[in-house]
């Protein structure tokens, strides 16, 4: 679900068809008949944005048939902790608990396990303006006093306890419900039910695959909870073949969270710090990390990476120059940076390797933000959109705006190819694999680590000598990289080494268990400690896959330590013996007093007796029982029931898109009450389905790649052979909607938005179909698919289907949705030039939305 | 040239060829052929540039070109094989429409120009410094530590290596920047 | 045919989706197999080739008899023909500087192999016999020169209907027994209609019997032809190629006709009955020519007989039919 | 099981090598066009667009000059049976749209299928490009493959029209004849092709092509075995009208529906019918000749 597997992971996609020849059973839960529906046992067609509805219904289909693996549920799981007497699910508003009308968020407080102090207030201030604060993505779970465990009820029974209000929760998710909500006829819905329950157990595990069909929704975060419970009650979590597998889109786009390039937080998922904590490294550790399980470390880890950052300059006198670091105090991410541009109020913009105008929700509000920067700097290997707004644009082509009248200064600087460069990519299995640079970037190409590198450079250059306190932490970052070959390209494995890190003696870290947070040892990402264990680079294992066993641990390196599968210690049972011979993983030796299995590092500590019972005050992986495998947490269980860490809520609840034909079947709340809108001109919305002007816009539209081209098309519409096989933008349609509009196959259609006007070649086809939803009286939805890979740059060139989307954003994670949204759909192309602006203008004027 | 018709292929027919379908009509551009692979000065292993599944490639370079890219047999991930797009990195990296030089276009100019590579990291530091200069915020209106600038973001990082990702956010961040971003919020 | 009744399969297509075992059986309506890539200089090589070899015989036979004139303008004719053969032949080459890699090999499974041999081998000894024949010199080696001319010219006439028919092309395989019949009947009619043209009449009455002979024969020749075709003979009753053919019959008859009667008496319409015998002969190798390019575009064409052939086998307890195909039902 | 040729392993003597081929299996063609496009990369072969065609998918159209694989997307709608298993809204739903717009609706589960399937040259037993040709450009190799040299070939067209499944094509601008060459030099070197060292999913499975014929017979049956009734082995069978190909495929439905003769016939099999044809027209044409000079009067 939420993935289109064969095609966007062809590669990845082997495992599938050879599991499917082995057995198993495929199933495709999509809005669109895709090519993984064509190879899928099943292909189920949901309405877009409904995937927690059908979710629920699963749920409630395991809950109330009594399916789920009540083993692993009662040890491993949190299904028989006590939740708070103040919480209260969704009622028929849709709201839990704790919302605060006036600031349209929930105070958290009551969602906490019963008995336990939970850091869950974070201020009202940092939770209006950013949800990033001390309690939200970033921050690591609620504490635990001293490990002591919560209030439990392992017959869970008890009324407030995980498992009854799960059920309670999940209740009305029932397989009518489902089928008005979705349009997804019940049987198929129980089918998919069925079929997960019966490949689960001791001797099956089953596996969910998402992307970001799951993610690009103002509940994405939601969505894959409600995954994680299914996974969690059919004991699918920490077992060979199990999983909720995130099927990642870029080469390296794990590697950039992991070590990210992300405002909320710094390598290894540490939080960046809110002024809240002002200089206090200590109230930091305190405000964001438990005390106990794998996060119990947090001040190592952090220390560690000060002092690798800032070296000599980072003492416990200064709290290792903590005060160094930016605060965050609200949200500064993707879109509300765009919004600043757009406000002047941040006046540079450096763009590597992505391309916003392309890529990005609501093409011509990013356009508007870099035609108000003052200068822009794009790194990529040809000229992207990105580079050639301020003379390649729709505004440009509409009269809108002209060059002459836009006033940023543009660097487009040539990158080198992956080819250029030495370095890793994480892939979406957080496998760290070296690659090596094949030939020197040619003419004025460079790596982007020379370009950090060299920036870095001639900026501490020329403010050396400065004695402003704001520039100490340029002038003491450690920054002396060896360079190699003619274009002086920094050496890249010792940035490796760096995020490896160094006892004091030199000697590498060869796992994060050593770091330690008096500032005797470096760590530039905790996680990644390991990676240069022994001096060797872990990452360039490249024995060949023939020669190992299948879990091949000596090709490349995951983090952290190693590890191939995440909580493993599950794949045991409490007594640490293997579920099932089939499969068995990681079990307890006793004879050897140690854990042991068929390949993978355990998860866990390997001499942790399973009987292991953390004594009074523990703290760290000492307050981790021997049969709790979810060690990140500092209960060590797995979360059926988020007590913290989420702003929407600790149980997936199905809300509407934000732009939706209908209302919601089972609350009063249309939407998600947390999402995030930005009310401004550049961003109107379509007025929903069932107020007055929706009817202007009846369809729901969803967007997606193609196997034949990648993302925003800087890395495809540039090479020949991947344009001749996706020539040109199209749109989706069913054979129902194309005679309903009169659009004729081959031929063009315009689709429409609030937003603007888009044009695309049609492909009337079967694989999108009606649906039939709602009810009293139900309705007939028409579904339009748009690839979203064109723009005006390139080889081959395409209106953008993001030029169609608003901004309108999940609160945890503060990405768009792009993957269900309301539009018009009519025969022929769009008009051009000036015409284009009077079209869109009459359609805000039919919508009843202020141009 | 040793051309085709020399030695007449015709008589070689005579020697176990009678319909000349075989062996006989043999060129000897043929029977000199040798893959591009082999006749390369070097072969590294790399990784595809493209989604996450983290393909083996083998990349063969010739007089330092590129001169073909193909799945990498050893990977246990991929097993050789690559998709569409992985299959098209030779052309990726040889694109028709690479660039290879600075483009610089000056505020309200309707065209690009020229600009050295050295000029330009030197114009980009400096703007850098002033644009942090103006914009740097030093503490909250309550007094609490911010020491941050808005002034300047940075985004990208998923087609990235991990060892730059890490390099923009140590200087980015040391340079009080918060906005850093990339794909992965999309 | 078994399926698709008129009109382009497939057509008028609303959407991407098709019924599973629809009639209409085809991939998008495209052809299974490419039209040839053979430019305007095919046809005209086919009649050039066809005028060349007969005139070479019919030259040889008339010195034979001592029909001196006949026997030198029949020759000059040939040597025409067969000197302009190879340019139009070298022309349509996709690498004509390559044109010499038609004698590198000796094909007997391919008549344009074997076509190029005979047409060298025939072109050469043309020369000899028509330079001797025109000037009087080189006797000694136009001796034996003479009657391979004639002798090689005759398969010339005639090795192209194998040409074509040794293609997937339906209109050209399934008519492989005719067409090198049909070719030499066109090349017999051109040949005594070029002789009747540029002989007196006195001296061309074996000229004139040539064309009559091949005229009756390749009218007939065309009418077996189609009727061994059945269905996929349509392009011969449609289209650029049903002109063609009918032009080809109407000038034929009309030049057989005229050379069978005034022809004999007044060189004027001599002149027009050998003209009238020519265009027909050159229309009938268009029509055939363009009807394989129309048999080919058209997948019925291709799909239909085969799929009939399997239909019946597997009626007839399925000998030969691939395994895999046993379970299928058409 | 009859693998020889005219030509191989006949006159390669000690130098022959087994012969190889392609099984492609289009039961899990995932129509990525992975093949398409390695293949194109490794031979160098031309772009070649055609623009949108809403042919599903498929936008290159067909195996021509440029094309050397292709891989057809054929969308197909089965019967529509609203059974009683069917919710009630959903028949309410399709007998509903079915009045509305007079279009069938498909019915999940068993209402649609997408068909993809990677076509290549088939380097038949018995080819008739390679009879035909008459320069011998066209050889068989020492693998048992057809190859175009293209040092050789002329450009006389003659194996375009020959090939009974419209593989080879001249190239407009280059005047020469390109197909698969089952990548002739790798192979020289031990590789595999292109196309089947990159198929995602082994859809294109390249090997010796007796081992290869084997595990086709297997996998058909298993399929057959699991529904699928249709399934076939196309071009296996080494008695058809090309002595069975190189390149051999499994289909779900018949050869027609992806664009593939269902009998193909290499013509030189019936040259004996072209030459005694021939044989008897210069026959005739003697005779004519004789009876028109010598059979009037004097």
């Amino acid at each position: 679900m939420g993935s289109n597997m064969a095609e966007q992971h062809p590669v990845g996609f082997q495992w599938v068809v050879e599991a499917k020849e082995r057995g198993a059973s495929v199933m495709h839960v999509d809005p669109r008949f895709t090519r993984t529906s064509a190879m899928a046992d099943l292909h189920v067609p949901l309405r877009a944005g409904t995937d927690i509805a059908f979710l629920g219904g699963v749920i409630n289909y395991i809950l109330s048939g009594g399916r789920e693996f009540t083993e692993y549920v009662r040890h491993y799981t949190n299904a028989r902790v006590i939740i708070k007497d103040e919480f209260r699910d969704v009622d028929e508003l849709g709201l839990f608990s704790g919302w605060m009308p006036e600031d349209g968020v929930y105070d958290v407080s009551s969602w906490g396990y019963k008995g336990t102090q939970g850091e869950l207030t974070a201020g009202k201030k940092e939770q209006t303006g950013d949800v990033s604060g001390d309690q939200a993505h970033g921050a690591h779970g609620m504490k635990l006093e001293h490990g002591e465990p919560p209030e439990q009820d392992w017959t869970l029974e008890h009324p407030n306890c995980v498992f009854q209000i799960l059920k309670r929760h999940f209740a009305r998710y029932t397989p009518e419900v489902v089928e008005r909500i979705c349009g997804v006829p019940r049987e198929q819905m129980l089918h998919v039910a069925e079929t997960l329950c019966r490949n689960s157990g001791r001797e099956r595990t089953g596996a969910v695959c998402y992307a970001v069909g799951w993610t690009q929704h103002t509940h994405g975060v939601q969505n894959i909870r409600a995954a994680a419970i299914i996974q969690l009650l059919l004991g699918n979590i920490g077992r060979p073949g199990g999983g909720i597998l995130a099927l990642r889109g870029h080469a390296n786009i794990q590697g950039s969270t992991d070590i990210p390039t992300l405002y909320d937080i710094l390598p290894g998922y540490i939080p960046m710090p809110h002024p809240t904590s002002e200089d206090d490294l200590d109230r930091f550790v305190e405000l964001n990390g438990p005390d106990t399980g794998v996060w119990g470390s947090l001040k190592s880890y952090t220390v560690s990476m000060l002092k690798a950052w800032w070296g000599e300059a980072a003492t416990p006198a200064n709290n290792f120059a903590y005060s160094y670091l930016p605060r965050i105090d609200g949200d500064h991410s993707h879109y509300p940076m765009m919004l600043r541009m757009i406000d002047r109020e941040t006046k540079g913009f450096i763009v590597i390797g992505q391309n916003p105008v392309v890529g990005s929700a609501n093409s011509s509000l990013q356009r508007k933000a870099l035609a108000n920067l003052d200068w822009l700097v794009v790194r990529d290997t040809s000229e992207i959109e990105t580079a050639a707004f301020w003379y390649d644009s729709p505004e440009i082509e509409t009269g809108k705006t002209r060059p002459e009248e836009i006033g940023t200064e543009v660097f487009f600087m040539p990158a080198a190819a992956y080819t250029e460069k030495d370095g890793t990519f994480t892939n979406t299995q957080r496998l760290l694999q070296w690659r090596f640079k094949a030939v020197e970037p040619p003419w004025d190409c460079r790596s982007d680590l020379w370009f950090t590198h060299q920036l870095g450079k001639r900026v501490r250059e020329k403010l050396a000598g400065s004695d402003d306190p704001k520039d100490r932490p340029i002038l003491d970052l450690t920054w002396d990289y060896p360079t190699q070959g003619p274009q002086k390209e920094p050496d890249a494995e010792t940035i490796m080494q760096e995020v490896n890190g160094r006892h004091a003696d030199g000697r590498f870290i060869s796992k994060y268990q050593e770091l330690k947070d008096d500032g005797s040892t470096t760590c530039g990402s905790w996680i990644h400690a390991g990676i240069y264990a022994d001096g060797v680079n872990q990452a360039a294992r490249k024995r060949p896959g023939s020669e190992q066993s299948w879990i091949a641990p000596e090709w490349g390196w995951a983090w952290p330590a190693d590890r191939r599968i995440l909580y493993n210690r599950a794949s045991a049972d409490p007594a640490g013996k293997p579920w099932s011979e089939r499969k068995r993983y990681i079990w307890w030796d006793s004879d050897k007093r140690a854990w042991t299995g068929v390949g993978d590092n355990p998860d866990f500590e390997p001499d942790k007796d399973p009987g292991y019972e953390p004594p009074e005050g523990a703290k760290g992986m000492a307050a981790i029982s021997g049969s709790s495998p979810f060690i990140v947490h500092p209960d060590g269980l797995g979360w059926l029931f988020s007590p913290s860490g989420l702003v929407d809520g600790p149980l997936p609840t199905h809300y509407e898109p934000h732009e939706s034909p209908i209302d919601n079947l089972l609350y009063r709340e249309r939407s998600n009450p947390t999402r995030q809108t930005f009310e401004r001109p550049e961003n109107p919305y379509n007025p929903p389905g069932v107020e007055p002007g929706g009817e202007v816009f009846p369809f729901v539209f969803t967007t997606y790649r193609l196997t034949e081209h990648h993302t925003a098309g800087g890395m495809s519409r540039s090479v020949p052979f991947l344009n001749e096989l996706q020539p040109e933008m199209f749109c989706e349609v069913s054979p129902e909607l194309a005679a309903e509009r009169g659009l004729e196959h081959g031929g063009w259609a315009m689709i429409a938005t609030t937003r603007t006007v888009i044009e695309a070649r049609v492909l009337v086809t079967d694989r999108l179909r009606p649906l039939r939803i709602g009810s009293d009286p139900p309705r007939t939805v028409h579904q339009v698919g748009l690839p979203y890979h064109w723009g005006r740059k390139g080889l081959v060139t395409g209106d953008s289907a993001n030029e169609l989307l608003p901004l309108v954003l999940d609160r945890n994670v503060h990405i768009s949705e792009y993957k269900a949204a309301t539009c018009d759909i009519r025969p022929g192309r769009r008009p051009r030039g000036p015409a284009l602006r009077e079209l869109v203008a009459e359609y805000r004027r039919r919508a009843g939305v202020s141009s | 040239m040793a051309g085709p018709i020399s030695p007449l292929p015709f008589l070689r027919q005579l020697r176990g060829d009678p319909l000349g379908l075989g062996r006989s009509a043999r060129s000897r551009h043929s029977e000199e052929l040798e893959p591009r692979t082999k006749t390369a000065d070097r072969v590294v292993q790399s990784v595809c540039p493209y989604c996450a599944v983290g393909c083996g490639q083998r990349v063969y370079v010739k007089d330092e070109k590129v001169v073909q890219i193909e799945g990498d047999p050893d990977s246990p991930i991929s097993r050789g094989r690559l998709c569409p797009k992985g299959s098209a990195s030779e052309s990726y990296v040889n694109s028709p429409i690479r660039e290879y030089k600075i483009k610089y276009r000056p505020p309200h100019a309707t065209g690009w120009e020229e600009l050295e590579l050295d000029a330009a990291m030197d114009m980009i530091a400096d703007r850098v410094i002033r644009t942090r200069a103006q914009t740097w915020e030093e503490e909250t209106e309550d007094g609490k530590p911010l020491r941050r600038t808005l002034g300047f973001a940075v985004l990208g990082g998923a087609t990235l290596d991990s060892e730059e990702n890490y390099l923009m956010k140590k200087f980015f961040s040391a340079a009080g920047a918060v906005s850093i971003e990339n794909q992965a919020r999309i | 045919m078994t399926g698709g009744s008129g009109g382009r399969p497939d057509g008028g297509r609303r959407s991407a989706t098709r019924e599973e075992g629809a009639t209409r059986r085809s991939y998008y309506g495209q052809p299974v197999i490419k039209q040839p890539v053979w430019a305007p200089e095919i046809p005209w090589y086919f009649f050039m080739g066809g005028l060349g070899g007969a005139s070479g015989g019919l030259a040889y036979l008339a010195g034979l008899r001592g029909s001196e004139l006949l026997a030198r303008r029949s020759w000059t004719i040939a040597l025409a023909a067969l000197t302009i053969s190879p340019v139009l032949l070298i022309k349509d080459l996709g690498r004509p500087e390559r044109f010499l890699n038609m004698l590198r090999m000796f094909k007997v499974t391919s008549p344009m192999s074997v076509g190029s041999w005979v047409l060298a081998a025939s072109g050469t000894t043309t020369a000899l016999a028509a330079l001797n024949s025109l000037t009087g010199r080189l006797s000694r080696l136009s001796r034996a020169g003479r009657p391979a001319a004639a002798a090689l010219g005759l398969p010339l006439a005639t090795y192209t209907g194998a040409l074509i028919a040794q293609t997937a092309v339906p209109v050209w395989h399934e008519a492989r027994r005719e067409l090198p019949a049909l070719f030499a009947a066109g090349a017999a009619t051109s040949a005594g209609a070029a002789a009747t043209v540029a002989t007196p009449v006195a001296d061309a009455a074996p000229a004139r019997r040539l064309a009559l002979l091949g005229a009756v024969a390749e009218l007939v020749l065309a009418r077996v032809m189609e009727r061994r075709l059945g269905e996929l003979a349509e392009p011969y009753h449609g289209g650029p190629s049903g002109a063609l053919s009918t032009a080809a019959r109407g000038s034929t008859a009309a030049g057989a006709l005229l050379v069978a009667t005034r022809a004999r008496r007044s060189r004027g319409a001599a002149i027009v009955a050998g003209s009238l015998l020519l265009t027909g002969a050159a229309c009938e190798r268009w029509s055939v020519f363009k009807a394989g390019f129309a048999s080919a575009s058209d997948p019925r064409y291709t799909i239909d007989p085969q799929r009939g052939r399997v239909t019946k086998r597997r009626a007839s307890g399925g000998a030969g039919v691939a395994a895999g195909e046993a379970a299928t039902d058409a | 099981m009859k693998l020889e040729t005219h030509a191989w392993p006949g006159s390669y003597g000690a130098e022959a090598k087994p012969r190889v081929g392609f099984f492609t299996d289009t039961s899990i063609c995932i129509g990525c066009k992975a093949c398409e496009v390695a293949c194109k990369e490794w031979n160098h072969v031309p772009e070649s667009s055609e623009g949108f065609t809403g042919h599903s998918y498929d936008n290159t159209v067909a195996l021509d000059a440029d094309t050397w694989r292709h891989v057809a997307f054929i969308e197909q709608r089965k019967e529509v049976g609203v059974d009683g298993a069917a919710s009630l809204a959903q028949s309410a739903s399709l007998d509903q749209l079915i009045d509305e717009t007079g279009l069938g609706t498909y019915q999940e589960g068993d209402g649609l299928r997408w068909l993809m399937a990677s076509d290549v040259c088939k380097h038949c037993t018995h080819a008739a490009c390679l009879e035909v040709c008459p320069t011998g450009a066209l050889f068989r190799t020492e693998f048992g493959t057809v190859v175009v040299q293209e040092d050789v070939c002329n450009g006389c067209g003659y194996c375009v029209p020959a090939c009974p499944f419209g593989v080879l094509d001249r190239r407009e601008e280059d005047g020469r004849v390109w197909k698969c060459t089952l990548c002739y030099d790798r192979l020289k070197d031990d590789r595999e092709p292109a196309c089947a060292q990159a198929c995602p999913t082994h859809s294109i499975q390249f090997g010796e092509l007796s081992e290869l014929r084997e595990r086709a017979q297997v996998r058909v049956e298993t399929l057959r075995d699991a529904g699928a009734e249709k399934a076939q082995l196309y071009l296996h069978d080494s008695d058809d009208g090309i002595g069975g190909a190189g390149a051999f495929f499994l289909l779900l439905d018949d050869p027609e529906v992806y664009g593939l003769p269902p009998d193909p016939v290499d013509t030189t099999h019936d040259i004996g019918t072209s030459w005694k044809a021939v044989g008897a027209a210069t026959a005739g044409l003697g005779l004519t000749l004789a009876a028109a000079v010598f059979g009037g009067r004097r």
